[in-house]
């Protein structure tokens, strides 16, 4: 007992600058692997009740608005009768692996949140292969995939399943190029150093595969990846944006569960619980990719505009907005609360939106009292970045018809794959521009 | 057109106007050469429908009818030819593709077979389905209760 | 970081792999031995990271269990398995691969026991090589300008495959 | 010229051989798509065999929904039989009761009035564009666009509230009669219908902004089912799908019905007979449907709306074929009369299933998702294949 309350001791400590995992603290480790994985559940149903509603408003309609205020509680309701539903295994499947596949996949996807860097100490743990592990583990739930598609001993899912890992074993080799230019731009530790070391006065400046690595080289360096080397950085990170859709089987790449082709590609002999962990999964693999994206290029927990607004009183303010946007929320709802129908019928309804505003408002002052604020900062700006990314995969949903699957391995192999390769080069030559230079001169000098 | 058909096989066409549509009735015997000579030299290109209509009391019990249409002619003729009951026709699809459905339903619908077709069974009812509804002899409420009580499983469609 | 129990998830471990392993080449149905051969991947993935090689364990996962794995499921299921079941399936040569594997084995024992060089491959005690450090440290030994030796040896190990892949299309399509 | 015989459809029967055929050949498939699958437009059973994902030949299987609809006829009086022609092409039952009505009409040789005439081509190209919304809709849908379908819904629903004002039926109308209209347009119609075109002309670029330069789009769709005027005559397909083909060919102008040689209209055409010029024409109809019912409207004249027909119709004896235009392509009825009070034999010619003919040819050699998207530019209702 009187180790643990050590433990916690040690954490709540300000001076603390590394990873519960990293640090060995099993504690604070096991704290956190519940936090992220409780905060990822909830982030799933949250995003379940707004890709709902934001297609909706897309598509000139209400959306859910029947079960709570402004359908607040579907996700909930939904999840209820998903759990309440027969859970049927066909006669002609294979059992085990049919029964396996979804747990599989579930778990491939979240345990890749095991690296993800919420701030510089708020992740279970910093791996030294940090995105190695991610893009490996990423990829092992297209073993689940075509395990169900190929246990469910049925024409579409098999299908489904086939188109399912082709596409992710070929974006994933785009995706992975994508990575390599981003790795060897977190070698160029400070100005005037070459590429991992190399013409620099620290012949060991190596590049890493930390995740909180790669955002602390983009501190240093003092620019977010997608502005290096303009435009190289913004390229490769177009390359993965549009990897990561095709990994995550959404649209326009959502072939393995084209509905209107295979009726539901490799989950389509599933009901009940079994098809919810493949819904958790996809939904928590859009979370972990974009977290990849938002820490590779987009500085991870890093606020906004850090060189244009620095100072003391500019990191103030930014730390203010995480409150003020949770008001922000509170506000919207109450002005909601007065718009409800003066009608009995609608009195639970116009109570329960005023709740939620009131826990939305009550959250956004806890962030005002500054120990809080300084350790949320970090979190709330890496999930900002996150959530644009999942209100981009709702909008393209929203517009996009859907790639042909030839197409979409021509886009994978012809267009992104060169692609990846040029920016690899170019990049490399960037980072070594002075040192090649020299040589040019030298060879120059020597006609 | 129809006087150099006429000329040319004599009693077997017999050209007719009726509120001013022009079809003929043609020997079933001339049926495939009156159709060839149709598409390639009166350029029918477009067969619109072929259907049939059932007279139980006529000693010849049916009317096969195409209808044809030409693009070039901005014109439309219809062919019938009287056929017994159990004589079979010649098929169109070589000379029309789209022949191949339409005498499929003839089929389903009268039990009227067309030799040379090149995949003679039903198409909009069931295969193994028991008479051939749009005879006159085929009673509306009438169906094939075997049929229904095996592959559905109930006592009666009705 | 110290080590939480290592003794048992060695064992742990090993044992996953053993298993997996007879089950790779027992099992009737294909997509089952595939599976049992990802588990064994996966075990010696961990037994990697036990030996402070994260890197190893890392490409071993991509590689093997995500890239490799996932490749031969392909092929597998394409084939009808239902009918593929039903054929023989063994040469009946299992005589001469025990044969096989018992002479490798003993081969092996014998070094390690009597030769002194056989030992010095495996040396008693932990490795304490860094582990923040160990993919760093591989990169130097592939590429570093000074201490790297094997730089050579890979990039010819890339043309070996880059050859395989291009004969396999050869063989697969007769027109390209 | 193509042997007719390679264009027709093949037989099951070559399918499941093919299927038996293939132990351990790892291309070959044989799958079958529907009778229940969402993209089959209802109750469309479709056998495909499949090299991989490539379409090496389908069969389809219809007939889930056959009613028996000529069979009927023959047991209703004219009048009785007028309400169930809404029923074969549901979405465009104003074009089937105008086709109905005009057949019987030329039976009895009668004419309906002018002022009944112009009401009817109102209606019915109100009701054109009702079909190619909701086609455009599940087309778009099919290629995986889900929002274009809420827009067109949005959109029809407004022709739709017409229709119900005009006649208080919303999908199976019935709002002709034979010999004209049963009933006067009501109050404030001209100032609707002036509105709607108002109301729907930006939404028709709303739908081409979503479309028409989308490259996804464009990549799903050009080159796509491709067939040549030469085929798709010798199939015997109609409507937008042949004037794709590039055959400039409409009843309403070739033949005219009912009062279309009064306005003035342009008859789209695509070259390439591909989805992407499917798709090109109906948008196009969509605006010169607008425009004839803009020149309708303004000029609907006064007088009667039914022409003089007896009570009880007895045409006399006598066969005719009649056709009109329906938004799918010629929807012909073949009448024969006993001059009884009931018609002897009716025989629909559905331009659906003539065309679904034509998805053998269109599809070979095509991917899977081809099918779908083919399917989804015949524009089949399966009431009207099936009847």
């Amino acid at each position: 007992m009187h180790e643990l309350i050590d433990y916690i001791q040690s954490y709540l400590d300000p001076r603390v600058t590394t990873t519960p995992g990293a640090a060995g603290n099993i504690f604070w480790a096991t704290v956190y692997i519940l936090l992220v994985f409780g905060g990822l559940s909830v982030a799933v149903i949250a995003m379940n009740w707004l890709e709902r509603k934001i297609l909706a408003h897309m598509q000139v309609r209400l959306g859910p608005m029947r079960v709570g205020p402004h359908g607040l509680l579907q996700p909930i309701a939904d999840a209820i009768k998903l759990l309440l539903k027969e859970d049927i295994i066909p006669a002609e499947a294979d059992a085990f692996i049919f029964w396996i596949a979804p747990f599989m996949v579930v778990l491939a996807a979240f345990t890749v949140f095991v690296v993800v860097p919420f701030g510089p100490t708020h992740a279970i743990t910093d791996m030294n292969i940090g995105i190695l592990f991610m893009l490996g583990v990423s990829s092992l739930s297209v073993l689940g995939i075509v395990m169900a598609g190929w246990a469910s001993n049925s024409h579409y899912p098999l299908i489904g399943a086939l188109r399912s890992s082709a596409q992710m074993v070929s974006y994933e080799v785009a995706m992975g190029l994508a990575v390599l230019s981003v790795i060897l731009l977190t070698s160029l530790q400070g100005s005037g150093l070459g590429l991992y070391g190399i013409g620099a006065t620290n012949p060991q400046a190596y590049g890493t595969l930390s995740m909180i690595g790669i955002v602390q080289a983009q501190q240093e360096q003092g620019v977010w990846f997608i502005f290096k080397f303009f435009p190289l950085g913004l390229v490769g990170f177009f390359i993965f944006a549009i990897a990561m859709v095709a990994e995550t089987n959404r649209a326009p790449f959502d072939l393995p569960e084209a509905e209107s082709e295979l009726t539901a590609g490799f989950h389509t002999e599933y009901s009940g619980f079994r098809w919810s962990l493949f819904f958790l999964a996809e939904y928590s693999a859009m979370i972990a990719v974009s977290s990849i994206a938002v820490t590779l290029w987009l500085g991870g927990w890093l606020r906004p505009f850090p060189n244009a607004l620095s100072g003391p009183t500019w990191d103030l303010v930014f730390s203010l907005i995480p409150g003020i946007s949770f008001l922000l929320l509170a506000a919207m709802c109450f002005y909601n609360v007065a718009r409800m129908p003066k009608h009995p019928l609608f009195k639970i309804q116009t109570m329960g939106l005023a709740g939620f505003g009131a826990v939305l408002g009550l959250i956004g002052l806890v962030m005002f009292i500054p120990a809080v604020r300084d350790r949320v900062n970090d979190v709330f700006w890496f999930a900002a970045k996150v959530a644009g990314f999942m209100y981009l995969y709702i909008w393209y949903r929203g517009t996009f018809p859907r790639y042909r699957f030839d197409q979409l391995m021509k886009v994978g192999w012809k267009i992104l794959l060169p692609m990846g390769l040029a920016l690899l080069i170019l990049t490399a030559a960037m980072g070594m521009r002075t040192e090649l230079w020299a040589q040019f001169q030298e060879v120059v000098h020597g006609l | 057109m129809i006087a150099k058909l006429k000329g040319k096989y004599g009693s077997g066409v017999e050209p007719l106007t009726y509120l001013g549509q022009n079809y003929m009735i043609v020997d079933r015997s001339l049926i495939p050469e009156i159709l060839q000579v149709l598409h390639n030299e009166e350029q029918f290109d477009y067969c619109v429908d072929i259907t049939a209509v059932h007279y139980p009391k006529r000693e010849k019990q049916f009317d096969v009818i195409w209808v044809l249409y030409s693009f070039a002619r901005n014109e439309r003729i219809r062919v019938t030819a009287r056929i017994a009951d159990g004589e079979s026709i010649p098929s169109s699809v070589p000379i029309w593709a789209t022949a191949n459905w339409l005498e499929r339903e003839v089929f389903d619908m009268f039990g009227i077979k067309f030799d040379g077709h090149p995949d003679m069974k039903r198409i909009l009812l069931p295969d193994g389905w028991k008479g051939h509804p749009l005879r006159k002899d085929y009673g509306i409420l009438q169906q094939d209760n075997e049929w229904v009580q095996i592959n559905l499983g109930i006592e009666s469609g009705q | 970081m110290n080590p939480v129990a290592t003794p048992f998830f060695f064992y742990l471990l090993a044992g996953t792999m053993i298993i997996g392993g007879i089950l790779v080449i027992t099992r009737k149905n294909a997509v089952h031995s595939a599976l049992a051969l990802i588990t064994t991947l996966l075990a010696q993935a961990a037994l990697y990271l036990m030996l402070y090689a994260p890197f190893v364990a890392g490409v071993q996962i991509i590689l093997y269990a995500g890239g490799i794995m996932v490749l031969f499921l392909f092929v597998i299921m394409l084939i009808s398995i239902e009918r593929a079941a039903k054929e023989r399936q063994f040469n009946k040569q299992w005589l001469v691969g025990i044969v096989a594997a018992a002479a490798l084995g003993g081969l092996f024992i014998t070094i390690y026991t009597t030769t002194t060089k056989g030992k010095e491959l495996f040396p008693e005690g932990r490795m304490t090589y860094g582990e923040s450090q160990n993919t760093q440290q591989i990169a130097a030994l592939l590429f570093d300008r000074g201490a790297g030796q094997y730089m050579f040896a890979f990039e010819i190990a890339s043309l070996l495959l880059l050859v395989a892949i291009i004969g396999a299309v050869v063989m697969a399509k007769k027109r390209i | 010229m193509t042997d007719p015989t390679s264009l027709s459809p093949p037989s099951l029967e070559t399918h499941v051989e093919a299927h038996e055929k293939t132990f351990l050949d790892a291309n070959e498939l044989v799958i079958n798509m529907g009778p229940q699958h969402p993209a089959t437009h209802g109750v469309l059973r479709v056998i495909l065999r499949l090299d991989g994902e490539k379409v090496m030949g389908l069969e389809c299987v219809i007939g889930y929904l056959h009613r028996g609809v000529e069979k009927i006829a023959e047991h209703r009086t004219y009048t009785m039989f007028n309400p169930y022609v809404d029923r074969m092409d549901y979405v465009a039952a104003v074009s089937n009761g105008l086709g109905y009505c005009e057949t019987v009409e030329k039976l009895l040789n009668v004419e309906a009035p002018p002022r009944a005439q112009y009401v009817r081509v109102i209606l019915t190209e109100l009701n054109r564009m009702a079909s190619h919304q909701l086609w455009l809709g599940t087309h778009a849908l099919d290629i995986g666009a889900i929002t274009p379908l809420f827009y067109t819904f949005r959109d029809r629903e407004e022709i739709l509230k017409i229709f119900e004002k005009y006649c208080g039926a919303r999908l199976t109308t019935h709002a002709f009669r034979i010999g004209g209209l049963q009933y006067e347009t009501y109050e404030g119609f001209e100032k609707e219908v002036k509105a709607f075109i108002k109301f729907v002309r930006p939404k028709i670029d709303e739908y081409e902004e979503l479309l028409t330069t989308n490259r996804i789009w464009l990549e799903r769709t050009k080159g796509v089912g491709v067939i040549s005027g030469k085929d798709a005559i010798a199939l015997g397909v109609t409507g937008p799908v042949l004037r794709a083909s590039g055959v400039k060919w409409d009843i309403r102008k070739a033949l005219p019905y009912a009062n279309y040689k009064n306005f003035d209209f342009d008859i789209p055409t695509g070259q390439n007979g591909d989805t992407y010029d499917r798709y090109i024409v109906r948008m196009a109809e969509f605006r010169q449907s607008l425009r004839i019912i803009e020149q309708a409207v303004d000029n609907i004249p006064e007088g009667p709306i039914m022409a003089k027909v007896p009570k009880v119709i007895k045409p006399p004896v006598g066969e005719v074929y009649h056709s009109i235009e329906a938004p799918k392509g010629e929807l012909g009825y073949f009448i024969v009369s006993d001059g009884s009070t009931q018609p002897y034999r009716i025989r629909v010619r559905p331009p659906s299933f003539v065309n679904l003919q034509a998805l053998d040819v269109m599809c070979r050699g095509q991917l899977v998702a081809d099918v779908i998207a083919v399917i989804g530019t015949l524009d089949i209702v399966l009431g009207e294949v099936d009847r």
